[in-house]
């Protein structure tokens, strides 16, 4: 049965439901349970993490499965990818995804490697949830979308979810698939409501979803961009242009097939991606289309992405630096060759 | 180990006077900023400092425009005792055009180069690698400069705390090394993030000397402060100096702070507070009359007040911001 | 007067003269000069780098500033940012770029955004020299080429040299460029050797250089990759297809007009990048062209990168993970239509 | 810190047969790697461990299958400790498709999970927190196994050192954290880059035992490593053994070593041979006879050139390899 809950929340019930099935997952981050050892605290007064993600877990599973950690990413990322070789089924917070910085090494030649290197003799079942997202007012070291990093190295798979019920279906996808997965959370859709089914149920990786079908235009949205899409398409609808938007989801491994398609359908194609553009997720698309669907485009491929400068902290230029419908009705505009579209 | 109290009084009374000032404005700014942060109108994440004075102020007694500090998320304190402008910083606090970084740091990333504040740092243990930077130039440069490293006990377990003081260390840079150990990182006790019962222990791992100082009592932090800093300017390498001390404020403004005991809070916010505790050894030592401290005071808060106003006044910056200072030139 | 020089001598030029003429300029690394504090070690017989790029630096210039550092690198690249941010111009070196995990913050959210966050009161004059690069049999943590990561970066600058002049002047350009540059040395190409100019010269950030003129093809080729565009173009020519060869320099910023330009006039483009194809430096360029000069296009653009997995050790498979001519012929063929490019 | 000799004798006369064998298949390997090198056979870098058995072999004298390690870039020592194949091995360092990784880890990746090796790691300072890793599971899954990390004198100055250590003292894990301080890291001596005099020094800072060992003796790290590993067995929490050993050969293949002198090599290579040393303990201590001994020595020599022979005979690994095991499934 369907409810609606938030987005934390759905988050938050994916790992239950995980950790109910599988004794072998553990959670471990700063302050997943939050006040380790303070003898006064009520499990259901600990923090469960810094947004609250978390709350709740401690109680059910005790500290010995929901382990705070020190400030130490290399540290206990790198724990997590072992533990995951040997036989752990890991969830590793990082806290937010800038904090990359401190633990590139384990997750960039530790996690995605070892299989490999190993030649497939060993599997690192570790899923890192990280936080992501520009809107918080939150500045340059707190609010970047990294996914593109994470995407260009291989042996690592990327998960961006839009809703509520896409992230509980992907979040147990990925903590029970055996490569290691970084899953982005935006911070700004926490609240979002949405329906979600109970119980357990996952949802595969490398498959796009169709937001909203349409024949004219086709806009690649990735994670809280897949709603400023959506708003975009409502508008276009009532300047006469049927807008398909496609989430992909899983940006590794990349749903190519329903990108083309769509595109074969449509023969435009915008992607937005709020991340900065230089050898981005969006730009990865655009390639991606340039070569197989090349034959199939009516004229160029625009990407509407956060300029080439970090996320300021004035909420004034802020909200500049973010995507907006209106920033998708000038290039709708201008693919279709239409000026109305924008005006209208 | 134990923990170094002031036993003398080198402290004249230009030097109590300051100190009683900066301590007022931080506590006072602070206090101002919890206050409008509960109205809802301030953006983002902000740590207060209010509670932690002693810490800040003592140490950057001894520091002047040319040396050098790298500070933390908690950055408030160290700005207002490095000498940074009260009404930048509530600008910058508010994203307005006026900030120290024209609305573009915000308070977590709050910096003012030309006072040798190297900013405010998102990344917590990140100041590390940057004080010994600053003070590689200042060896380098031979400018007498010295560079402090503010960090929290949280930053205590990032292995940039290693690389940096053994760099430090090793290559005998003036830099000290001062832990603002408040119990907490975020909800998480020293005690379970630490292996070490003192930060200041670590210091023999670095052959470096280590000292736990009470960082309510800002006498001794100034008198641990100027054997460090002399130490430093002498070429004779960095020194670690533990401030046991607690922050009177949420980790964050918004935080529940359910971690923290009552008697703990009421121990720490009514009986062992450090402005309260500087004020009555002024006094005792008559040092300056209750009259100009009240005097002190009042100018704090005015000065306090104009800074939200010219904050509040300020305009945000303008759209071609956006797209400035990413590059000297590109 | 231009001499024969090898690339890794063409580096160790610049880092000379530029350590000449300015005193700010210092080195540090680990084994930059080697063996400190031996007292049998003449300055002469030590190391100077693992490979010896920076060998006699410490002769001609002393301890003081060319400075060993333990393997530290989180440590001592962050120190070089606030060096340089207080006056120095160092230069650091990150041994190989796959080391990057170890520092990533201090280049990333340091560095990059120092001058940014604090309102332009900054600035970052750190020049980060690493090396990258596959066919060396050094495996999968040391023969990545990273550059993508940090092109994705606002506030880096990012140079791939290919040949040793330029490697010479663009590395000047670094030094005493006063924002935060990331400097790629092919460890592949140290021995090749090519005319270099003596004395002081830089080149400008910014401006691809045109390795080769053509009218039927662009190849856009990253660092090394040059060498394999140029192989291509001599076969390419016999086969009657005449081939403009493009070598960007510098990824960021990146010279558009030059691509645009080139790709106006043949209407066909491949690029040829040897990291891994997922937002990457050659979907970036795609992606450029396929936004601002798509209709220049005849057909698909086609990208020859690496495949999507680490670096493997054996020399059997790591030379099928490289581009190589015959892959560009095969995708020459592909958009020129003419199957008889590849076997003729 | 006083170095700590052996004092008894608990080795039996199974265990010394296996110590000394194991010490002669490193040598003899790592003898003969160096050996094809030289003739321009063997791709990519290799680091020899030559010199350093008695760390291994003591240390995983205590080890077995279901107990972890974690290894570094000079990792064939540890390999052969832990028992893994010398046919795999060799193979692998060969590139061929019968190594132990199938040809694509290579030296400087050379692994096997099912042996408990989690890899040799091209990443200095990269096995800390895989140990920490696989102390967590033995913990969490009271398995009753230890994770042993070899690391290097270099190493001990990165910031997974210390986050690592932490850890393992804070979760009181069952591992064992072994320096192998060989004196230099590449060519930068151990006292130019750390500001400890030993690395077990640091221990302080974690609050765990530490212990220098000589590791030239056998004898003394085999003891050492006991106490270590029934600790870490007790649920008692990590230990820090630091082992003063000696590289024979260059830090890689290829390497001058001109910051080694000439007294220091004569000391290490003539004077104060592990395995020399141990051969004659075990023959004052009447354990094994010289004709066995001489025995052992051949096996093993044939062994290793049996190795070379799997090796030079097998085929390297084919087209479809290059795309095989980047994930379990994509
Ligand atoms: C590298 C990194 N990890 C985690 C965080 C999130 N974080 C911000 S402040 C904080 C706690 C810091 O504690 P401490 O160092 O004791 O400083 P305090 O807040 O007590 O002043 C944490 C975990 C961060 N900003 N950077
Ligand atoms: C993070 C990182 N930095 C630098 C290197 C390059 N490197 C490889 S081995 C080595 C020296 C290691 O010294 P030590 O830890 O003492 O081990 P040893 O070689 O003496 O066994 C260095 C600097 C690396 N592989 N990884
Ligand atoms: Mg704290
Ligand atoms: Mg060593």
């Amino acid at each position: 049965m369907a409810r609606k809950i938030s987005f934390s929340g759905a988050v938050n019930e994916a790992m239950k439901l995980a950790m109910r099935k599988d004794q072998n997952v553990i959670l471990l981050g700063e302050d997943v349970a939050g006040g380790a050892n303070v003898d006064h605290l009520q499990d259901d007064e600990a923090w469960g993490g810094v947004m609250g993600v978390t709350k709740g877990l401690v109680q059910e599973f005790g500290r010995e499965r929901v382990l705070d950690t020190p400030i130490a990413e290399a540290g206990y990322i790198g724990a997590a990818v072992t533990a995951a070789a040997t036989g752990l089924r890991p969830i590793a917070e990082l806290m937010f995804n800038d904090f990359i910085g401190s633990c590139l090494d384990e997750v960039m030649n530790q996690a995605a490697k070892l299989r490999y290197m190993f030649g497939g003799k060993a599997k690192v079942p570790v899923t890192i949830r990280t936080m992501h997202g520009a809107g918080f007012r939150a500045a340059a070291q707190h609010s970047q979308s990294l996914y593109a990093l994470f995407t260009h190295i291989p042996g690592l798979k990327v998960v961006v979810p839009s809703t509520p019920a896409d992230a509980k279906g992907l979040l147990l996808t990925s903590i029970f698939d055996d490569d290691p997965v970084i899953f982005f959370e935006d911070k700004t859709l926490y609240n979002l409501k949405g329906e979600v089914e109970e119980g357990f149920y996952t949802i595969p990786f490398g498959k796009a979803d169709i937001k909203r079908e349409g024949s004219d235009l086709t806009i690649v949205a990735i994670g809280k961009q897949v709603h400023t899409a959506l708003k975009a398409a409502d508008i276009l609808k009532t300047r006469g242009v049927e807008t398909e938007v496609i989430d992909p989801r899983t940006l590794s491994p990349l749903d190519e097939e329903t990108i083309l398609s769509s595109v074969s359908k449509t023969g435009r194609l915008i992607v937005i991606d709020e991340a900065n553009p230089r050898c981005s997720a969006a730009a990865d698309i655009s390639a991606l289309v340039a070569d197989k669907g090349f034959d199939y485009l009516d004229g160029p491929i625009k990407l509407i992405t956060a300029p080439h400068c970090p996320v300021p902290f004035s909420p004034a230029l802020e909200d500049l630096y973010l995507p907006t419908p209106e920033k998708v009705l000038k290039a709708a505009a201008e693919i279709i060759g239409d000026e109305a579209i924008v005006t209208a | 180990m134990t923990i170094a109290k002031s036993t003398s009084t080198p402290i004249t009374q230009e030097k109590a006077k300051w100190i009683f000032q900066k301590m007022h404005e931080i506590r006072q700014f602070e206090d101002k900023v919890h206050e409008i942060f509960s109205k809802g109108v301030l953006p983002g994440f902000v740590h207060l400092y209010a509670g932690e004075e002693a810490v800040a102020v003592g140490i950057c007694a001894h520091l002047d425009d040319k040396d050098y500090i790298t500070s933390t998320h908690r950055g408030h304190g160290h700005c207002i005792a490095k000498g940074c402008d009260l009404n930048g910083m509530m600008s910058e606090i508010y994203g307005k055009a006026t900030g120290l970084c024209n609305g573009k740091g915000g308070s977590m990333h709050i910096a003012d180069v030309e006072k040798g504040m190297l900013g405010a740092n998102g990344i917590v243990g990140g100041g590390f690698p940057l004080a010994v930077g600053a003070g590689l130039t200042a060896k380098l440069k031979k400018s007498g400069a010295v560079a402090v490293c503010f960090f929290g006990d949280g930053a205590n377990n990032h292995g940039t705390f290693h690389e940096g003081i053994n760099l430090a260390a090793i290559w005998k840079l003036p830099v000290v090394f001062v832990a603002e150990n408040n119990g907490y990182a975020e909800a998480t006790p020293f005690e379970y993030a630490s292996s070490c019962k003192n930060i200041a222990d670590r210091a023999q791992a670095y052959n470096i000397p280590g000292e736990v100082v009470d960082g309510k009592d800002v006498v001794a932090v100034y008198e641990a402060a100027e054997r460090a800093v002399a130490r430093a300017r002498n070429g004779e390498g960095p020194t670690l100096i533990e401030c046991k001390t607690y922050r009177n404020y949420g980790h964050f403004e918004g935080d529940a702070q359910t971690y923290k005991s009552a008697e703990e809070k009421q121990k720490h916010l009514q009986e062992n507070d450090a402005i309260a505790k500087f004020r009555h050894y002024i006094l005792s030592n008559q040092l300056i009359s209750e009259q100009e401290l009240l005097n002190i005071e009042q100018q704090v808060t005015k000065a306090v007040e104009e800074a939200v106003h010219f904050a509040e006044k300020s305009p945000f910056p303008s759209a071609e911001d956006l797209l400035k200072d990413v590059y000297v030139s590109y």
